[in-house]
């Protein structure tokens, strides 16, 4: 039925046989975490954000399930560091796959740093966390101010040649941190990430985080996602990797026709059965696209602002 | 090694419906059931005793009894202690509206754990991972269960599981020295069960390990099933034993668990892929022997 | 049960026998709407944001379901203009009701017009809605710029003699403008309104508002709006009005152990049994209380910053 | 007139487990069976045909068919028109996998409805409203429904509801002028239903108001229930009849419904506190007696 339909997209210059990757963080460490996230189905692997020393992260709790089929994390970028990177690409080059190593820094030369070693290791990209909101001075402290993101990203695309992603999360000024950072020298946006948030148990009266806020990922926060999708798509016509809330077919076709090239996933491989998501997806906008008319789901993209 | 393990899989292939069975038991029936398990549900202090040396029993009462309906035995709850830590823990025993935990005091989280009073509030994530179906094991068989040390924590309600499919479980209890030992007739007063200790200061009981007197248990007795849980070395000694006959041989492992939903990756169970808070904690050998074979605790 | 247990709350000024009240958009336009929120059980009734003159809104749809147990909405601020309070601050004093009017605006000078026509009626306080997300010009346009909220704020405790409470949405500097507000003379903070979010039809390809954005309600927003009540209290405690998903006495509780005073409720009373909501959190929270062993609700306000 | 009202409450009063039931109707089941309702399903245009001046049929698939699910007669949908407008319009027929709705022309949003051709893609929000239960008719017992001008829309899919509780339907179509008319069999082939037609201005049919036709069926024939959909001047002065025994009276109202969930308050029914959108369309006449002894349409 859905022969004839290409779902071939383009990221930064990377071509995926199909628009759905994983997020940074969920899994992403660790080589065998690459196998499992293959298997999953993805076109491409997005690791965990890597900063440059082993980082153990928050304490347990890390991850709380919350009512509207929502996700609250406070993992805080626990990672193995830069040593960990080439195990990872190592296994994505074995699996054949595009990888993707999402770098993360408290200050500009941590960024470069990581992103050295992520194309020495021979990663396809590098994708810049500028805006983990429950770790302090390592995300959305940077990717709020737009001069911050700018001199980020900058300072990383004049130091490699592969191509640089930043990701961004809400915030008032998203759509001129965006246009800072494509002209920083950011081949594509990945927007959002999760936004912050507090859960308070009730009994205990207590925070349910040790370090108190969480960031809000899945279906709560896709429609958010897609306004940010959406206007930062109207005002700047950028290649975006729309991430927030996508766990089926249709969530992911609002992202693509808000704007988006390529999709991420976190949440719902948590949440939902992660062997079968991607292969859903890709079946669903298979469908979507001939009941459309269309032929290639590139003409999908941004479709919203052209009709 | 390998050629033990690979006998144990030409024995698995022979109920290969068994197989099949396991592999569907992975996936959760449906997601708003895994998203009901994934929320911290509150529950309350009933009491928080001492056993023995080390390890304690607490009983918990969800404010809301859901969480409580269909547990199976290894399954486990990522308990938290508001303001220190979360830990996962097995599921120890179940009563109509309480829920049991049996746990050695080790670090910060354990510490903080015994020092609730009853009346004090905690919070429940669960139940987590694959349990242990006991509809699987043929009826009126016997099963031997092997639990070192603070692996006994689960063997209570899995006991009473198997009993209610009408299996007989003997028990044998490794650990290092009698202090740790505590009566398993206080936590399962009804039960028709076997308890055999092993200590390996010869303090008490057998004089060895738990895995030593497994195999003479099993080379005396005839049994369908066993269930080994404990550190990594008794699982790995056992699940290289060499057995004739239809034995099914699962094991439950440990590993750190950060968040229980497979997310982190913290409990990966290398080199496998496999996580060990969703697709575990149990398996059988012949699933995990690459994880056993690689050496470590 | 719950003898004994005191749910009497203040809000700037006002006594409240219970903290639940409706949030600003749910009915509240005419006197038949104010009878239906009374029957509902509320503690005070709070208007539709009222302008000077009669809007229409925007065309329909105006609200739409999303997964998530969520609401979107782009009314569009549709309202009777100032002609429209005296009927409902008349209809409250019959029903012998707080009754607080919200008040919305484009400049000062409206903000100021419309609050001393609810002065002049016999209003028990107003509300400044400066953070509409979805009608340009009357809303977060003005909430977002700490400078703007005290303007406004500063302006109409000037001029009128009952309580002002400000409200605001989420912004990256919420807890700046929340200080400028309490500078400018508000005696409580409504925290928070709606989260900006766009939806589109993937059959259409379409958004589904005309206007394009709609505000996002209920159970999505729910930890975001926690963490801003969090935020907010623990820099300034001030008084403060939660709101954001609460839809039973859980979310409530939460709310008021972040730093509420009292608790609005917009989304559920549309998605719940909107006779029994009220009721069932009311009773909720006594028998919560009785579980914490406290006697008054004023001890839980705030309480996990204390603990 | 209060008179009047008072009269048709007594009569309502003897049937105080109806009276009783109808309130139950008025909270649905469970908030996620509403949810569900509220959330925009698409559908596709199958088909869209003129009946007669100004009056259209559209029939529509949705995209999942759950929507269809327990669909109750006069319950209605906000249909969406992708850039235009959404407009309220009560269930006019139901199959297994496509909805249809009999339109007036009126304004835009009717206007751009017209113009959708199949293959087109809308949205839909319900059922919403309550509905009428046509399980509370006593079974075996005739009714009337008395429709004006475009209240024809949802008769076809109560008719056949009635049909299937073996309830018998008299049909009384008031309209200004032939010209409107269609025949409503081409829209009900199968069912057995006596349709009376009114013309305003005597182009054809009984020469009147569809009241007074109704009147002189009331004092001809013996029906258990009443059913009048269409413009308030006529739901009022059929609420006003005066009649002995236990007939009972429902009015399905028109109200400007900009939301459909009782959030925004447009279709209040003044003077009372009563939402045409969740509480209604259709009421007892004793129930809304206020609200239709206040003039206007
Ligand atoms: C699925 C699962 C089920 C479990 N069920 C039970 C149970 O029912 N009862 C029970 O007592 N324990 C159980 N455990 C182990 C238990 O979770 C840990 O003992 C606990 O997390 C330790 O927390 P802590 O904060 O007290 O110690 P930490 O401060 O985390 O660690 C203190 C010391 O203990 C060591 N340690 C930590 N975890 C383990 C472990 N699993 N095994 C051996 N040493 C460890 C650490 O390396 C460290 O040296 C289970 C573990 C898993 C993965
Ligand atoms: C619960 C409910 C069920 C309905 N079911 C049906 C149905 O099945 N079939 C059907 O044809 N209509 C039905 N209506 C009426 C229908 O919703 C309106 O005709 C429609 O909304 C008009 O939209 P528009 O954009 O075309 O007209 P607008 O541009 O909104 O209005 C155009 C003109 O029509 C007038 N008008 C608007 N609504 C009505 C009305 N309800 N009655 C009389 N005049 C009106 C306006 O005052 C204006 O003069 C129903 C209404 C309700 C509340
Ligand atoms: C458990 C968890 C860990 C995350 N870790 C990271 C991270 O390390 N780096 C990052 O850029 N984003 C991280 N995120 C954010 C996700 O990549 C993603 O932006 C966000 O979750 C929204 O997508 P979703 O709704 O599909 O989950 C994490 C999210 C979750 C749930
Ligand atoms: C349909 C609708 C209309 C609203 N209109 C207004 C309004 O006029 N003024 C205002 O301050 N907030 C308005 N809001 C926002 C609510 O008052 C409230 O801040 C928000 O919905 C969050 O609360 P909730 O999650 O309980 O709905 C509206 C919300 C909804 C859903
Ligand atoms: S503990 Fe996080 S993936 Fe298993
Ligand atoms: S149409 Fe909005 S309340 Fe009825």
């Amino acid at each position: 039925m859905s022969v004839g339909v290409d779902l071939t997209t383009y990221v930064a210059g990377l071509k995926l046989k199909h628009p759905v990757m994983n997020s940074s963080g969920i899994l992403g460490s660790t080589p065998e975490h690459v196998e499992r996230l293959f298997k999953y189905g993805v076109s491409a692997v997005v690791s965990k954000t890597m900063t440059k020393g082993f980082r153990v992260g928050h304490e347990p709790p890390i991850i709380i399930a919350l009512e509207g089929e929502g996700l609250l994390n406070s993992v805080g970028l626990a990672n193995p560091g830069i040593s960990g990177i080439p195990p990872i690409v190592r296994k994505a080059k074995e699996l054949n796959i595009p990888v993707i190593v999402s770098v993360g820094g408290s200050e500009v030369q941590e960024f470069i740093d990581v992103a050295s070693v992520a194309e020495e290791s021979g990663a396809d990209a590098v994708e810049l966390n500028l805006s983990c909101p429950h770790t302090k001075g390592y995300g959305i402290d940077i990717g709020s101010d737009p001069n911050n993101v700018y001199e980020v990203v900058k300072a990383v695309s004049s130091t490699i040649k592969i191509p640089v992603l930043a990701k961004l999360g809400l915030s008032d000024n998203v759509v001129k941190s965006a246009g800072k950072a494509l002209e920083g020298g950011a081949k594509a946006l990945t927007l959002i990430n999760t936004v912050k948030s507090v859960a308070i148990d009730v009994f205990s009266c207590k925070p349910v985080f040790k370090n108190v806020y969480g960031g809000l990922s899945g279906t709560p926060i896709h429609p958010i996602a897609v306004r940010v999708v959406y206007d930062v798509y109207k005002e700047l016509k950028p290649e975006i990797v729309g991430v927030g809330g996508v766990s089926d077919w249709k969530t992911a076709a609002e992202m693509i026709l808000a704007g988006s090239s390529a999709v991420q996933i976190g949440t719902a491989f948590i949440l939902k059965d992660s062997r079968k998501l991607v292969h859903d997806i890709v079946e669903g906008l298979k469908e979507w696209l001939i009941k459309l008319g269309l032929k290639n789901i590139c003409e999908a993209i941004g479709l919203t602002h052209k009709a | 090694m390998s050629k033990v393990f690979e006998d144990v899989d030409v024995a698995v292939g022979k109920c290969s419906h068994i197989t099949h069975s396991l592999n569907h038991r992975a996936s959760i029936n449906t997601s708003s059931e895994r998203f009901h398990n994934y929320l911290l549900k509150p529950a309350e202090v009933v009491s928080n005793k001492r056993l023995s040396e080390g390890l304690w029993r607490v009983e918990m009462r969800p404010i809301s009894r859901e969480c409580l309906n269909d547990v199976k035995p290894l399954q486990f709850f990522m308990v938290w202690i508001p303001s220190s830590d979360e830990i996962p823990l097995s599921v120890s025993d179940l009563t109509e509206d309480t829920i049991s935990f049996i746990y050695k005091v080790r670090g910060l989280g354990t510490k903080a754990l015994s020092a609730l009073r009853p009346g004090s509030f905690v919070g429940l994530k669960g139940p987590l991972g694959n349990g242990f179906e006991v509809s699987y094991v043929r009826p009126s068989s016997k099963a031997l269960i092997v639990a070192g040390g603070s692996g006994i924590a689960p063997v209570p309600y899995l006991i009473k599981k198997l009993a209610v499919a009408n299996v007989q479980a003997d028990v044998v209890w490794g650990v290092k020295s009698d202090a740790e030992l505590f009566n398993l007739r206080e936590v399962l007063p009804d039960l028709d069960v076997r308890v055999f200790t092993a200590t390996e200061d010869c303090s008490a009981g057998y004089c060895g390990l738990a895995s030593q007197l497994a195999v003479e248990l099993l080379n005396e007795y005839v049994y369908s099933v066993l269930i080994a849980i404990g550190p990594k070395p008794i699982l790995r000694s056992l699940c290289s034993v060499r057995l004739s006959g239809g034995l099914e041989f699962y094991v439950a492992l440990e590993a750190v668990v950060k968040c229980g939903l497979g997310a982190c990756g913290s409990c990966v169970l290398e080199p496998t892929d496999k996580l060990l808070c969703v697709d575990g904690p149990v398996f059988r050998c012949g699933d995990i022997k690459e994880h056993l074979m690689k050496g470590g605790n």
